[in-house]
């Protein structure tokens, strides 16, 4: 039990993706509406690795810093952008809708990022996204950064934590339809 | 501890503490050779008394008897003396040297080198202000005193040229300084010395000592931003560059990209090495580092953008234009 | 004791050896089966287990140097990735410090403590029993952890923020902290035996200066473990709050400090170096005595030079930081203390050589481990005066060069004594004599692989090869040397092997030993090989240092009771009785507690409130430890 | 080897009290570990003091009254703790039992005001370094004060029962309550450090 409990931990850390891969990455089933949809089938095949594997996540992290999503969104409890942590998921929070809000953009501001990283990338970017606004912490969410200390760190469940404080920052123009 | 001595004169190479070329190098390797020298006799005085207290011829009768005891005594009173006498020898000559590395006071030029997992960010300061930023291969003037301010992004890292000088750790949330001064021209490889992470092993730079003619020539080319493309095939690399995710983390002054993440490309193609002292730096090896940066160096931050081999081509034409 | 329970108050004083030996097993005696065998407090049944397996990782931790000898022994090499590579050292590190190096030392003085100063058991037997199941926790833990790629990859003193929250990803770090925690924590309580096991313990007339060197070494390096374990303790408590409740401790941006960190590990990191030293003094100065036939000379400089080493050892932290950029005057002091330390231990090799000038050497193989502990260590001690020079350090810390420095120390100067330490007191551990053919050639393979291996270090340092690299490039000039290392690195490996194939081999057929088969001075000798379960018949009384060899028969003292485990503690100072104490029997409790703790440990790595749930197991283990059970042994 | 009988220990008794004792010793040892501990946190304190441009950082000094209450009970307890270790000495089962129920009712009280002492550092243990080495501090002392709290409480059981009157009982009681002492002495420098230093 300890064995399978430590090996759902931390899978072996995979630093090069097959181009094949990525490429199937890029197949994503989006709804009409633009929200929710089917992932590829290639992030079944390889265990959700996007959402649950601990090195995903903090290299999502870097590249939140990285790309300047906190200039719209914050430490995630957003700004000119919503915010992540206040359970309005305006698209909904599955991988694929948040994938597809950073590769292909949202109305009312949010850009387009398919041309500034490749698309392992921007898995990696949304599996922290999400990360940060769960309820309750994923065993391989990140730890705070050597940095200020703005919220409570992913592996505490900001969101659990400072959810009283309602909806903030979302852009009135925005509204919570798209 | 013979044979150590006699392999350490043989000893040369582009990264090697006994290859000295700068001041307080210099300084080290004198100390070095004066400790190891002491160390090596001292050594070698105590193994000829051990061989001979085990091998000696014994009289039949030896039985433990006062007298011998008692000469025993003096004898290793007198040996614990010599050790503390060359213990604080050596002290006091290790505090001199330290006296000497730290003298060489006011420096010519000040240059901020920044530890990044894994590679150097170097920028040249003009009177307190930045000047300009370059990765990896540090220019210094000849026979004058460089200033480095060593700071890290991210973990710990150690700037280590030891051609030059000894190593000094860049420690986050502090800021650390280091004396560079090299007596002859040339170039002088170093490499972290900290681990920090899964490509430690390839987080090197090298210092490049250059007369004070060549290295004002550097130093403007380098300040100037970068050429307009003239050949077609590296006009349409920019192009690929600026529209394709190179330019979300790297910068080529002089064009739209501003990307600070990764290493600032104005005249990458004035660099002798790419990687972080990874590799050579020629067309081959840009186009393979474009094309695979994982396989060649597994774990850096570099991603592995997707390209067609025509716009594969045309980036490492670019990039080899940027002189 | 189905043959006749002894009477109430029976006392040993009447009845006759065969007598007395019957009685006394019947009361100390460990049954067979599987339950007796993890209840068991008998200090050589645990010392035996702790010693098998603290060599079972040393193996572990050999076959990763292997891999990283294989890795190394070209340039940009692809046998291991760097991800594993990573691992890889820092589990070697990690590994040898502290699942081998110390708890070895510990093990040994478990098993020999008692028998050297004529007591029946260690004190605080339970405890004994709980350290060594958290050790093997730990131990657990941490390969287990390897074997599913979850191994810590930080190195081995786990600098942050490298092992911080921000750039330590996953559970690797937390697994090391926890690791940490585990060893310490058997580490500490087995400093606390011997302490009160040396103090308390000793028979009659065994005054401070008639304790045997072994002894006094595992006294002060207890003190050592006592006095430094807490920093590491303080520091991976610290870690892993960083990590999981994100404390400040180590975030210079919301005023932490990242040199705290290096100043906690080093505090308790370099007596760490002394704790695994020490012992192998002491192991050094018996086997001089025994194989030159006279007593160390020197011997109260020799308690000096151990007591003063050990307070040394607390003020030279800051020469593993001289290159962190610290201010230049306090690392002048640091430089002046890690010189002077090489005084005393100066003094030591004077005393040994002078010992084995007036002595009359037989070269066994125990000796000859000795000798060449002597022409290594001081190798490692002269690279250590080199290390303690701020100027000389900034050339080669964190190089090859300090790589073979440490193993110059730990492995000439605490793994060269600690062989022949196996091979001297193997005939009193399992009653039978290794080889004396298969010793020489052990010895000769690994001497002359451990030179081999690690001297060619020193100049790949120099030549500029930093340590921790999963590869170098072939335009660097340290392919060749490379080669050699990993090379030699198998006759080094090879001579393990020879090792541990005598081990097998003697444990089963060697030559039965007798009772003291070198003519040896002190108190283990006097009774069987290997020890019955009750040490000695009748309780040793000394009248010098060397009782075996001053006196034809064996002084002993009579009046303790035989209806329960009764042994004799004595005063501090003088070893006067005190009082007939009696020693507590078997219980499964320790390792319910060892479980207990276990099972906090490890799920503190996940969740904070683990410490408040699972606290109250380790609460009911402990109450179930002390509550008295009836026995005659909780009676005063 | 053969033995001679050199020395007769009939006569000496069957139980080591006080400093004679092993477990008095083992006790110490203990002590002198988590002393150390103790010793440790406070000089992290001091170090992060040092480098902190204003201290405490971003926050008020703690407030007084939790932890000088604090102070007060813990002394204060310390008399019949003596009380309860002389009674030991003397085996006077009675007042022992007495004793032990009134120390484990003062090992509650300090518990009580724990709760009060978090909130009145006015900083939380993820806000900064201060907060961080705060908290460090008091949840190292608490334990302690838990952990002789349980102890203390299963030996009033223990006094209870048949297996009390007997001097190996008592030294349990003796080393407990010098346990107790410990628990007290650490607690001052603790309480000077978290709540005066910031004050000077």
């Amino acid at each position: 039990m300890v064995l399978a409990l430590l090996g759902w931990i931390d899978q072996p850390r995979k630093f090069r993706v097959d181009p094949a891969i990525t490429a199937e990455l890029d197949q994503i089933r989006l709804m009409p509406n633009g929200i929710g949809g089917a992932p590829p089938e290639i992030d079944f095949a390889l265990g959700q690795p996007y959402e649950n594997d601990s090195y995903n996540l903090s290299q999502g992290k870097r590249l939140y810093t990285w790309f300047g999503c906190s200039s719209c969104h914050g430490d995630g409890r957003g700004a000119a952008g919503p915010s992540f942590l206040d359970g309005w998921w305006l698209y909904g929070p599955e991988m694929v809708s948040i994938v597809a809000s950073i590769r292909d953009g949202r109305p009312h501001g949010m850009p387009a990022f398919q041309n500034r990283m490749t698309i392992e990338q921007i898995w990696q970017l949304a599996g922290y996204v999400q990360t940060i606004g769960a309820y309750r912490a994923k065993v391989s969410a990140p730890s705070r950064n050597d940095a200020k200390h703005t919220r409570p760190s992913e592996n505490r469940a900001p969101a659990a934590i400072i959810f009283d404080e309602g909806p903030v920052g979302v852009d009135p123009e925005q509204g919570p339809n798209p | 501890m013979g044979l150590f001595a006699v392999c350490l004169s043989g000893c040369n190479g582009t990264q090697s503490a006994l290859d000295v070329h700068g001041a307080s190098a210099i300084h080290l390797k004198h100390l070095m050779l004066l400790v190891i020298w002491v160390c090596a006799l001292v050594w070698l005085t105590v193994m000829v008394v051990l061989a001979y207290a085990l091998l000696r011829k014994r009289r039949v009768a030896a039985e433990v008897n006062a007298g011998a005891d008692n000469r025993a005594t003096v004898i290793v009173s007198a040996a614990v003396g010599a050790t503390a006498l060359i213990i604080a020898g050596l002290t006091v000559a290790s505090f001199y040297t330290t006296r000497l590395i730290d003298g060489d006071g006011d420096a010519a030029m000040t240059i901020a080198v920044k530890g990044e997992q894994w590679w150097w960010r170097v920028t040249y300061m003009r009177d307190g202000t930045p000047d300009f930023e370059t990765a990896n291969e540090i220019h210094i003037p000849v026979g004058r005193t460089v200033l480095l301010q060593l700071e890290s992004a991210d973990v710990v890292h150690s700037f280590w040229v030891p051609s030059l000088a000894g190593k000094q750790d860049l420690v986050p949330g502090r800021t650390n300084t280091l004396a560079l001064r090299a007596e002859t021209p040339g170039v002088y490889r170093g490499q972290c010395a900290e681990f920090c992470g899964i490509q430690h092993s390839h987080m090197a730079m090298s210092v490049i000592a250059d007369d004070a003619v060549s290295f004002e020539r550097w130093l403007a080319d380098q300040s100037a931003e970068s050429l307009k493309p003239a050949e077609p095939e590296a006009t349409a690399g920019q192009a690929v560059f600026l529209g394709k995710p190179c330019a979300a983390c790297h910068r080529v002054r002089g064009t739209p990209s501003a990307g600070t993440t990764g290493p600032d490309l104005t005249h990458v193609g004035s660099r002798d090495t790419i990687g972080a002292g990874l590799m050579e730096r020629t067309r081959g090896s840009l186009a393979a580092w474009i094309a695979d940066p994982q396989t060649i160096k597994p774990g850096n931050n570099m991603p592995m953008v997707p390209l067609t081999s025509d716009e594969l081509r045309a980036v490492s034409a670019y990039m080899e234009s940027l002189k | 004791m189905a043959d006749g329970a002894p009477r109430k108050d029976l006392r040993d004083t009447a009845l006759d050896s065969a007598e007395l030996d019957r009685h006394l097993t019947s009361i100390w005696h460990t049954r067979g089966g599987l339950w007796a065998a993890v209840s068991t407090v008998d200090h050589k049944i645990i010392g035996r287990r702790y010693i098998i397996t603290a060599f079972v990782f040393l193996f572990m931790g050999g076959v990763l140097s292997l891999l990283m000898r294989l890795q190394l022994s070209q340039p940009e090499a692809r046998f291991i990735g760097p991800d594993r590579y990573n691992q890889i050292f820092t589990m070697h590190g990690t590994n040898m410090m502290f699942l081998f190096a110390v708890p070895v030392m510990e093990a040994m003085a478990v098993y020999l403590v008692p028998l050297m100063v004529g007591t029946r058991n260690i004190a605080f037997p339970r405890l004994n029993a709980f350290s060594y199941w958290m050790f093997l926790a730990g131990g657990i833990l941490l390969w287990v952890a390897f074997a599913i790629d979850t191994g810590p990859d930080v190195g081995w003193f786990a600098y942050v923020p490298l092992a911080g929250p921000q750039y330590g990803t996953g559970k690797r770090a937390d697994i090391w902290a926890q690791m940490i925690t585990f060893t310490e924590i058997s580490a500490l309580c087995v400093a606390v035996e011997l302490v009160v096991t040396i103090f308390k313990q000793r028979a009659p007339g065994m005054s401070l200066d008639r304790i045997p060197l072994f002894v006094w070494s595992m006294l002060v390096t207890s003190f050592l473990v006592i006095l430094a374990m807490p920093a590491i303790m303080i520091a991976s408590s610290s870690l892993i709050l960083d990590r999981l409740v994100g404390t400040h401790f180590f975030n210079p941006a919301e005023g932490g400090d990242v040199l705290l960190w290096q100043h906690l590990f080093w505090f308790f990191g370099h007596p760490e170096v002394y704790i695994i030293f020490l012992p192998a003094v002491g192991m050094a100065s018996t086997i001089v005595a025994t194989f030159t036939g006279r007593p160390v000379f020197g011997y109260l400089a020799m308690v000096m030079a151990l007591i003063s080493t050990g307070v040394l050892a607390f003020g030279l932290w800051v020469h593993h930081m001289f290159v962190a950029g610290l201010p230049r005057l306090g690392e002048s002091f640091f430089t002046a203390s890690s010189m002077a330390i090489a005084v005393p231990a100066g003094l030591q090799i004077f005393c040994w050589l002078a010992t084995l000038w007036m002595g009359r050497p037989v070269f066994k193989t125990p000796l000859l481990f000795v000798v060449g502990f002597i022409i290594t260590f001081v190798v490692g001690g002269m690279t250590g005066v080199m290390v303690a020079s701020v100027p000389f350090d900034t050339q080669v810390h964190d190089t090859y060069f300090v790589v073979a420095h440490f193993h110059y120390v730990l492995i000439g100067g605490a793994v060269f004594p600690l062989l022949g330490a196996i091979y001297y007191w193997f005939p009193k551990i399992t009653g039978r004599m290794m080889s004396e053919t298969l010793g020489r050639w052990v010895f000769a393979l690994i001497f002359a692989g451990f030179h081999l291996t690690f001297f060619p270090m020193h100049i790949l340092g120099l030549a500029g090869m930093p340590r921790r690299v999963y590869t170098y490039q072939p335009e660097l000039p340290w392919s060749g040397l490379n080669m050699m290392v990993s090379l030699s690195a198998l006759v080094l490996a090879s001579g393990f092997l020879l090792f541990a194939i005598d081990i097998f081999r003697s444990a089963r057929n060697g030559p039965a030993a007798g009772s003291n088969p070198w003519g040896a001075a002190t108190l283990e000798w006097a009774t069987a090989s290997p020890p019955r379960c009750y040490n000695f018949r009748r309780m040793p009384v000394v009248y010098s240092g060397e009782p075996l060899w001053t006196e034809d028969e064996l002084q002993v003292a009579s009046g303790l009771r035989v209806d329960r485990r009764e042994l004799l503690v004595t005063a501090v100072v003088a070893a006067t009785p005190q009082a007939r104490e009696s020693s507590v029997p078997h219980s499964i409790w320790p390792l319910w507690a060892a479980v207990a703790t276990s099972i906090v440990l490890i799920w503190s790595i996940f969740t904070p409130w683990a410490v408040v749930w699972g606290s109250i197991p380790v609460a009911v283990a402990l109450t179930g430890w002390f509550w008295p059970k009836g026995a005659p042994e909780e009676e005063s | 080897m053969r033995e001679r009988v050199v020395l007769d220990l009939s006569d000496v008794t069957s139980h080591a009290s006080g400093s004679a004792s092993p477990t008095w010793w083992g006790t110490l040892a203990f002590m002198l570990i988590e002393g150390t501990g103790f010793a440790l946190a406070i000089v992290i304190y001091l170090y992060l003091m040092s480098l902190a441009p204003k201290w405490p950082i971003a926050t008020p000094v703690p407030s007084l009254t939790a932890g000088t209450l604090m102070t007060i009970v813990l002394v204060a307890s310390l008399a019949p703790n003596m009380l309860v270790t002389g009674w030991a000495k003397k085996q006077d089962l009675p007042k022992v039992r007495f004793g032990l129920v009134v120390m484990s009712l003062l090992g509650i009280v300090p518990l009580i005001i724990r709760v009060f002492e978090f909130p009145a550092v006015h900083v939380s243990w993820d806000r900064n370094a201060y907060g961080s080495i705060v908290w460090l501090m008091l949840g190292l002392h608490t334990p302690h004060i838990l952990t002789d709290l349980i102890e203390t409480l299963v030996l009033t059981c223990l006094m209870f029962t048949r297996h009390a009157d007997n001097a190996r009982r008592y030294g349990d009681v003796a080393d407990n309550a010098m346990y107790w002492n410990f628990v007290v002495a650490t607690w001052l420098p603790i309480y000077a450090c978290i709540y005066w230093v910031p004050r000077l």
